[in-house]
C-alpha cells in the first residue's frame, strides 16, 4: 500500500469528491468531516512522500502498471513533493476554517456541492504537481479549473460574472497548453516528460518547439497569473466565499508556477530557455512588471479582498522574478515563497473573512479602532501577515526577499533587485493602511464624536473558535517556518534545484 | 514556400478557426456568444491534434486479430485520438459550467449582454 | 594582538537579549495591575544589566563570549558575540533602561496616559533588539534585530494616536523600512562577495578583491541602510518628527537606543565589514566625513532656529551622532575611542535633557522654548540638570562632553585632518548658541506665571542621577562600568594601538 | 421550460428511437474494450436516448423514466465504479488501475479486458448522468436565490 503513495494525495481526494455527494445525499454534516479525513490523510501521505523523496531520491510511479513512455507516470522528487505538502497543509487549515465560514456564507443546499468541488479542485493541483505526463497535466488542470469556476460561483452576487470571466480567460489558457502539448508531440512523439526531456537532448532546437514552448508559457502563465494574463485574479478572488478565496489565494497560482518551473526549467532544460528561447528572460520581465502593477494597484483598493488580490498579483511576481533570473538562488527564493506566500495569503484571507463575518464587510474605509479590542486576535494575526509580507523579520517574508535578493545579485539583475525591495515598501504603504485603521481611531470620527460610544470589551466580538483556530495557527506559522528556513532551504530545496543552474 | 502552405492546409484551417474563436469571446457583447467562440477554439485545437495524426493510406487502428504482424505504418496513430476523445469530455464540462454560470448570472441581473451586464453591476455598486 | 583574544561559548549574551522579551508576556498579563507590571519592567531592566555587566570582567581577560545557535540564512549562522564594542552598547542601553523605566513610571502615571501596557511592552521589546544589535556576531543577525527594532518602536511613536503622531509614525516607517531595504541589498551582495557575514575587526571585505564602483556602491548601500536611524543628513528627517512620541520614548530610544543602533551599524559596517584599511584605500571615509561634518554643521543651524523644545533637542541629537560618525570617519584609534565614548556620553547628557523637558511637559505643559521664562527657580533640579547637560554638549569640563570631544580633536589632528577639528569648535560654539539661551531663561528671566514646586520624585532622582552620571563620567570615565578602557580594548583590537 | 404544444409525431418517432439510441449505446460501451467505442461514446448516445424523451415529451415523463435529483447520485456512482476498479487493483497489490492484478480471470489479458469493461460501464454511467442532470440543471426553473 506505501509503496503507492506518490499517487495517494490526489486519488483520496478524487475520491473523497465523488463520494461526498453519495455520502451527503442522507448526512449534509458528513461532507465536512470526509473532506477534513481527506485533507489531513493527504497531508500526511504528501509528508510522508517527502520523507520518502529527501531520503531515496526520485520515485517513479506507474499507473496501470505500464512502462513510461508509453503509461501515465507520477514522478516524486524532493519538488513535488515540497509543494504537496505546502498545498495540502494549508488545505487542511483552511478546510477546518471552511466548517463554519461555510455554514454563514453560503446556503445549505450548496454546502454539498462546496466541499466535492474543493475536493476535485485539490486533486487537480495534487495531480498537477505530481504527474509526470504533459497530457495528464492538461487534464487536471481543467479538472482543478472547472472546479474552482464552480466554487468561486457560491460567492457573492457578482461572483458568477467573476467565475465566467475566469472560465473564458482558464480555458483559454488550458487550450494555449493544450496546443502547446500538441507541438511538442509533434516535435518529440512523446508525451512522457522525462522521455520528451530525453528526446530534446538530441535535436536542435525547431520552430514548432519554440512555437510550444510560448503556447505554454502563455497557457501556463493566465494560471499563474503573470502580468498581463492576471485578469481575471482580482474578481475571482474578491467576490468568491471567503473559504474558497483562501484556499484559491495560495494554491492557485501556485501550481500554474510549479508547472512552470517543472515544465521549463526540468524538461525544457536551463540551457533552451536561457540560450534558445528567452522564456526565462521573458518571465522575469513580466514578473517585475507584475510587481510593481500589482503592489501599486492593491494600494487603490478599498477593498481588503481586493486589495489582497492585486498583492497577490505582485507576490506571484516574486516567483516568476525568482525563477526568471535563473540562478540558484533564486530558483530556492521562488520556491520557499511558493511556500511562505502560501502561508501569509491563506492567513490574510481568513482574517478578511473573519471580518466579513463578523463586520459583514471587508472595507477598509469601514474599519475602525474597536477592531482591536472586538477582534484583538484576527487583528493580531492580520498584522503578524502583514509584516511578513512586508519582510520583517523573524516572519517568512523577510527570508523569501532575502533569497530572492540573493539570486537577483547574483545573475546582476540590478533593476530586478530594485523592484523586489521597493516592492516590499509599496507592501508596507498598503498594509499599514490597513493595520492604522485597526488600531488607531480615525481623527475625522474622533472630531464628529462618533468614535465616543461605548467601545465593545475586548474580544467580545471576536469569531468562534473554529474560525480562529486556523488564522492563528498560519500566524503562528509565519513565524515557525521563518526559524526553520535555514532548515528548509538545506535539507528540501536545494535538492530540487533543475540540473544546469 | 507554396508548398509549404498547402501541404500543411488543415493547419492553417486550425489556426483560421482559433482565430475566429478568439475573436468571438473578445469581441462579442453576447456572454452566450463567449461561450460559442470558447467553443470553436476548443473544437480548433481537438482538429489540430486529429490533423497531426492522418497519415496518407492508412486505416483506422483496429485490430482485427492480434496474432497477425502489426505494421505501424499501415496505421494512423491513435493517440491523439484517445487524447482528443479526453479532450472533448473537458469541452462539454466547460460548457456546462460556463452555461450554469451565465443561468446564475441572467437570474441576478437579467441581462446576458456584456455591457448592459457591467452597466448594471456598477449601478449596483453606486447604491 | 588579535591571537591573545580566546572564545568561550556563553548563554549571557542571548539571556541579556530574552530577558527583556520574556517581561513582555507577563508585562500583559498584569495589564491590569500597574505596580506588578512596573515591577517587571523595573526587574527585566535590572536583570538585562546584571547579565551584560556579567560579562565585563572576561572580556578584560580577552575572553569573547560567543554563542552560536544554527543557521539563520544558509551559511550565515544566528550567532551572538560580546565583543568589546558590543558590550560597550549594550551597557549604556541596559543601564539606562533602568534609570528610563522609573522615569517612564512618573511620567505616564503623571499624565494618566492611555494604554500604559502596550507601552511598557514595547518598550522591552526595543530593548531586546537593541541589545541583540549589539551582540550580533554577524550581518544577517544584526538586520533581523534591527528590523526587529524598527517595527517595535512603531508604536510608541504614535503612541499618542493624535494625526500629527500617526503622520510622524508613517514618517517614520518610511524612512526606517526604506534603510531596511537597502540594508538587505547590501548583505546579500557582501554575502556572494565573500561567503561570510561576520564580523572580523580589520574587515570582513578586506581580502577580497574588490573594483572600486563595487566597494564605493556598497558602502553607500549600507550608509543607506545604517544611516536612516543614524540620522545622517539628509536621512534624518524622521528623527525631529518622530519627537511626536513620549518624552521617555524620546529620551531613550530616539537619544540612546534606535538612532545609536544606527551608529553602531556605521561602526560594524566601517570598522568590521570593511575594516578601516578599505576605508583609506577606496576614499570611503571622505563619505563619512563630509556627512557627517555637513550634519553636525546644519543640524546646529536647525536647531538654533527650533522653539520646540524637544526638537530642539532632537536636532541636537541629529547633530551628535554625526560625531561619533566623525570618530568613524577619520580613521584613527584616538578619533574612533572618541567616538565610542561620545556614543556613551552622549547617552547620559541628552537623556538628562529629555528628562528635563519630559518633567516640564508633564509639570507645567509647557513645550516651547520661548515659555520657559522663569521656571529655574521653580524646578531648580530639574533645571539644573539640564545646565549640567548643557554643559556637556557643549564640551565644557568637567561633564563627560568634554572628554568625547578631546578625543575626536586629537584623533583629527593624528589622523592629519585639522580641518575637523574646526568642525567640532564651530560645533561646539552652536551648542552653546542654542542651549545657554534656554538654561538662561530658565534661571535669569522673571517668570510670566506663577510655578508651584518640583515634578513628582519619581522623574526628578532619574534625571538627577542621569545628571550627577554624566559629571562623574567627566572626572572619572573608568571607574564602574570602565567605559573608557572598553572603548580603548575597541579601538586597538581594530587599530593596533592607541595612537 | 414551457410545456410545448405535443405534437405526436415527434413524441411517437421519439418513443420508437429512444430504447435502440439506448440499445446503440449500450453496445457500444461493452465493445469499448476490444473495438471502437467505449464508455464515453455509449455514455453520451445513452444520454442522448434520455434527453430524446425529455425533449419530445412533458417533462413529467421524462422524469419518471430518470429522476432529476438521481443525477448526482449516479454520476457520483459511475465515477466510484471506475474508481473502485482502481482501487482494487491496487488493493490486490498492483498500481492504481493495474488490470494486471484483479482476480477476475486465470489469464492476464483476460483480467485486462474485464478490467477495462468495468471502468468503461463506470465511465459510460457517469457520463450519461452527468449530461443529463447538466441538461436538467440548464433547464431547471427554480430560483435557488
Amino acid at each position: 500500500m506505501l509503496s503507492n503513495s506518490p499517487a495517494l494525495p490526489p486519488l483520496i481526494y478524487l475520491l473523497t469528491g465523488i463520494f461526498i455527494p453519495l455520502a451527503a445525499w442522507k448526512w449534509k454534516k458528513l461532507s465536512f468531516w470526509l473532506a477534513l479525513g481527506a485533507t489531513s490523510a493527504a497531508t500526511f501521505f504528501s509528508f510522508f512522500n517527502l520523507s520518502q523523496a529527501l531520503s531515496q531520491g526520485s520515485v517513479s510511479y506507474r499507473f496501470g502498471g505500464w512502462i513510461p513512455p508509453i503509461g501515465i507516470e507520477y514522478v516524486l522528487d524532493p519538488l513535488s513533493g515540497f509543494v504537496t505538502s505546502v498545498i495540502n497543509f494549508i488545505a487542511f487549515v483552511v478546510i477546518i476554517y471552511a466548517y463554519r465560514s461555510v455554514a454563514q456564507e453560503i446556503r445549505e443546499f450548496r454546502w454539498t456541492p462546496f466541499y466535492a468541488l474543493v475536493m476535485l479542485f485539490l486533486s487537480g493541483a495534487n495531480g498537477i504537481i505530481m504527474t509526470g505526463d504533459f497530457f495528464n497535466l492538461y487534464v487536471f488542470l481543467e479538472i482543478g479549473s472547472l472546479s474552482l469556476y464552480g466554487l468561486i460561483a457560491l460567492g457573492d452576487k457578482k461572483s458568477p460574472v467573476a467565475a465566467f470571466r475566469y472560465l473564458i480567460m482558464g480555458t483559454v489558457g488550458g487550450g494555449f497548453y493544450l496546443l502547446g502539448v500538441g507541438f511538442t508531440y509533434l516535435v518529440t512523439g512523446s508525451l512522457n516528460m522525462g522521455d520528451v526531456h530525453h528526446i530534446l537532448f538530441n535535436l536542435s532546437p525547431s520552430p514548432p518547439l519554440i512555437v510550444a514552448m510560448t503556447l505554454m508559457l502563455i497557457g501556463l502563465g493566465i494560471k499563474m497569473a503573470v502580468f498581463p494574463l492576471h485578469g481575471w485574479l482580482p474578481d475571482a478572488y474578491t467576490h468568491a466565499p471567503s473559504a474558497v478565496s483562501a484556499i484559491m489565494a495560495p494554491i492557485g497560482t501556485k501550481i500554474g508556477a510549479y508547472a512552470i518551473a517543472r515544465i521549463f526549467f526540468f524538461i525544457f532544460g536551463v540551457k533552451l530557455i536561457t540560450q534558445v528561447i528567452p522564456v526565462a528572460q521573458v518571465l522575469s520581465w513580466l514578473s517585475a512588471i507584475g510587481i510593481v502593477y500589482g503592489s501599486i494597484m492593491a494600494m487603490a483598493q478599498n477593498e481588503i479582498k481586493r486589495m489582497l488580490a492585486y498583492s497577490s498579483i505582485a507576490q506571484v511576481g516574486y516567483i516568476g522574478l525568482g525563477l526568471g533570473v535563473v540562478s540558484p538562488y533564486g530558483f530556492i527564493g521562488a520556491l520557499l515563497h511558493i511556500l511562505n506566500h502560501g502561508l501569509m495569503k491563506a492567513c490574510l484571507f481568513l482574517v478578511a473573512g473573519n471580518f466579513r463575518l463578523k463586520l459583514g464587510h471587508s472595507r477598509i474605509d469601514r474599519l475602525d479602532d474597536s477592531l482591536r479590542q472586538s477582534m484583538p486576535w484576527s487583528s493580531a494575526a492580520f498584522t503578524v501577515a502583514a509584516l511578513a509580507m512586508i519582510g520583517v523579520p523573524p516572519t517568512v517574508g523577510f527570508f523569501s526577499k532575502w533569497y530572492l535578493a540573493l539570486g537577483t545579485i547574483e545573475t546582476k539583475n540590478w533593476l530586478f533587485l530594485a523592484v523586489i525591495l521597493i516592492s516590499s515598501l509599496l507592501n508596507a504603504v498598503y498594509f499599514f493602511r490597513v493595520i492604522e485603521r485597526m488600531y488607531f481611531p480615525s481623527q475625522k470620527l474622533t472630531k464628529a464624536g462618533k468614535n465616543s460610544f461605548n467601545e465593545p470589551k475586548m474580544g467580545k466580538r471576536e469569531v468562534s473558535f473554529s474560525l480562529l483556530l486556523p488564522t492563528l495557527i498560519l500566524a503562528l506559522a509565519l513565524v515557525v517556518v521563518g526559524f526553520l528556513n535555514t532548515w528548509i532551504v538545506k535539507t528540501i530545496l536545494m535538492k530540487a534545484l533543475p540540473a544546469g543552474l | 514556400m507554396i508548398e509549404f502552405f498547402l501541404g500543411h492546409y488543415a493547419y492553417w484551417f486550425v489556426l483560421i478557426l482559433l482565430v475566429i474563436g478568439l475573436y468571438g469571446m473578445i469581441i462579442k457583447h453576447n456572454l452566450v456568444k463567449k461561450v460559442i467562440g470558447l467553443s470553436i477554439f476548443q473544437v480548433a485545437i481537438i482538429l489540430f491534434f486529429i490533423a497531426s495524426s492522418t497519415k496518407w493510406e492508412a486505416t483506422v487502428p483496429v485490430l482485427a486479430n492480434h496474432h497477425e504482424k502489426i505494421q505501424a505504418a499501415a496505421y494512423i496513430n491513435p493517440l491523439p485520438h484517445t487524447l482528443m476523445l479526453t479532450a472533448i469530455v473537458v469541452g462539454v464540462a466547460t460548457s456546462g459550467v460556463s452555461f450554469a454560470l451565465l443561468i446564475l448570472t441572467y437570474r441576478r441581473y437579467k441581462t446576458l449582454n456584456e455591457t448592459e451586464l457591467l452597466k448594471r453591476m456598477s449601478e449596483e455598486d453606486a447604491e | 594582538m588579535m591571537s591573545s583574544w580566546s572564545t568561550y561559548q556563553s548563554w549571557i549574551p542571548l539571556l541579556a537579549i530574552l530577558v527583556s522579551l520574556a517581561a513582555v508576556p507577563l508585562i500583559i498579563l498584569s495589564s491590569r495591575r500597574p505596580n506588578l507590571r512596573e515591577f517587571w519592567t523595573i526587574g527585566a531592566g535590572v536583570g538585562k544589566f546584571a547579565l551584560v555587566f556579567s560579562l565585563l570582567p572576561p572580556l578584560f581577560q580577552h575572553r569573547l563570549a560567543v554563542l552560536n545557535l544554527g543557521e539563520i540564512v544558509t551559511g550565515v549562522p544566528f550567532a551572538l558575540k560580546a565583543d568589546a564594542v558590543g558590550v560597550f552598547f549594550a551597557l549604556i542601553a541596559s543601564f539606562l533602561w533602568i534609570l528610563t523605566s522609573f522615569y517612564s513610571i512618573g511620567y505616564v502615571r503623571g499624565l494618566s496616559e492611555h494604554k500604559q501596557t502596550r507601552y511598557f511592552a514595547y518598550f522591552a521589546v526595543c530593548l531586546s533588539s537593541t541589545i541583540g544589535i549589539a551582540f550580533s556576531a554577524n550581518l544577517a543577525t544584526f538586520i533581523i534585530f534591527y528590523e526587529i527594532l524598527t517595527i517595535a518602536t512603531y508604536p510608541l511613536v504614535i503612541h499618542k494616536e493624535t494625526e500629527e503622531a500617526i503622520r510622524a509614525g508613517r514618517k517614520y516607517l518610511a524612512y526606517t523600512l526604506t534603510a531596511g531595504v537597502f540594508l538587505i541589498a547590501a548583505a546579500t551582495w557582501t554575502y556572494l562577495l565573500t561567503g561570510s557575514l561576520d564580523f572580523i575587526p580589520g574587515g570582513l571585505l578586506q581580502n577580497t578583491p574588490l573594483a572600486s564602483q563595487t566597494a564605493v556602491t556598497l558602502f553607500v548601500l549600507f550608509m543607506f541602510g545604517v544611516g536612516v536611524k543614524a540620522a545622517i543628513m539628509p536621512l534624518h528627517s524622521w528623527l525631529p518628527t518622530a519627537m511626536a512620541a513620549p518624552t521617555p520614548v524620546s529620551a531613550l530610544l530616539h537619544a540612546v537606543a534606535v538612532v545609536k543602533s544606527g551608529v553602531f551599524g556605521v561602526i560594524r559596517v566601517s570598522e568590521f565589514t570593511f575594516g578601516p584599511q578599505l576605508l583609506k584605500d577606496y576614499h570611503l571615509d571622505s563619505i563619512l566625513l563630509v556627512g557627517a561634518s555637513a550634519t553636525i554643521i546644519l543640524a546646529s543651524f536647525l536647531a538654533l532656529k527650533e522653539d520646540n523644545l524637544k526638537r530642539r533637542l532632537a536636532y541636537s541629537t541629529v547633530a551628535h551622532l554625526s560625531y561619533i560618525v566623525l570618530g568613524v570617519g577619520l580613521v584613527s584609534s584616538a578619533a574612533l575611542l572618541g567616538g565610542m565614548l561620545h556614543l556613551a556620553f552622549h547617552a547620559t547628557m541628552k537623556i538628562t535633557l529629555f528628562f528635563c523637558a519630559g518633567a516640564i511637559y508633564v509639570h507645567l505643559h509647557k513645550e516651547k522654548v520661548s515659555e520657559l521664562d522663569g521656571i529655574g527657580q521653580a524646578m531648580p533640579w530639574t533645571m539644573g540638570a539640564f545646565a549640567v547637560g548643557s554643559l556637556g554638549l557643549v564640551g565644557l569640563p568637567p561633564v563627560n562632553g568634554w572628554l568625547s570631544k578631546w578625543c575626536l580633536g586629537w584623533g583629527s589632528v593624528t589622523a592629519e585632518r585639522p580641518l575637523f577639528l574646526i568642525v567640532l569648535i564651530l560645533s561646539g560654539l552652536l551648542n552653546a548658541a542654542y542651549f545657554f539661551p534656554i538654561v538662561y531663561r530658565a534661571f535669569f528671566r522673571p517668570a510670566k506665571e506663577k510655578y508651584s514646586g518640583e515634578a513628582s520624585p519619581l522623574m526628578v532622582v532619574p534625571l538627577v542621577i542621569t545628571a550627577g552620571l554624566s559629571i562623574f563620567f567627566g572626572i572619572f570615565p573608568d571607574v564602574g562600568f570602565k567605559l573608557f578602557q572598553l572603548a580603548k580594548e575597541a579601538a586597538i583590537l581594530l587599530f593596533g594601538g592607541l595612537r | 421550460m414551457k410545456e410545448a404544444e405535443n405534437n405526436p409525431i415527434v413524441s411517437l418517432i421519439a418513443s420508437i428511437v429512444s430504447p435502440f439510441i439506448m440499445l446503440f449505446g449500450l453496445y457500444v460501451i461493452f465493445h469499448g474494450h476490444y473495438s471502437p467505442g467505449g464508455g464515453f461514446q455509449g455514455g453520451t448516445l445513452l444520454a442522448a436516448s434520455i434527453i430524446l424523451i425529455r425533449l419530445a415529451h412533458s417533462s413529467h415523463t421524462g422524469q419518471l423514466q430518470f429522476p432529476a435529483k438521481l443525477g448526482t447520485p449516479l454520476g457520483s456512482l459511475g465515477v466510484l465504479i471506475y474508481y473502485g476498479t482502481g482501487l482494487a487493483a491496487l488493493w490486490w497489490g498492483g498500481q492504481f488501475l493495474n488490470y494486471a492484478f484483479l482476480p477476475l480471470a486465470e489469464e492476464i489479458s483476460l483480467r485486462r479486458s474485464w478490467g477495462i469493461l468495468l471502468v468503461e460501464i463506470g465511465v459510460g454511467l457517469a457520463v450519461m448522468a452527468i449530461l443529463v442532470s447538466i441538461f436538467d440543471d440548464l433547464l431547471e426553473e427554480e430560483d435557488h436565490d
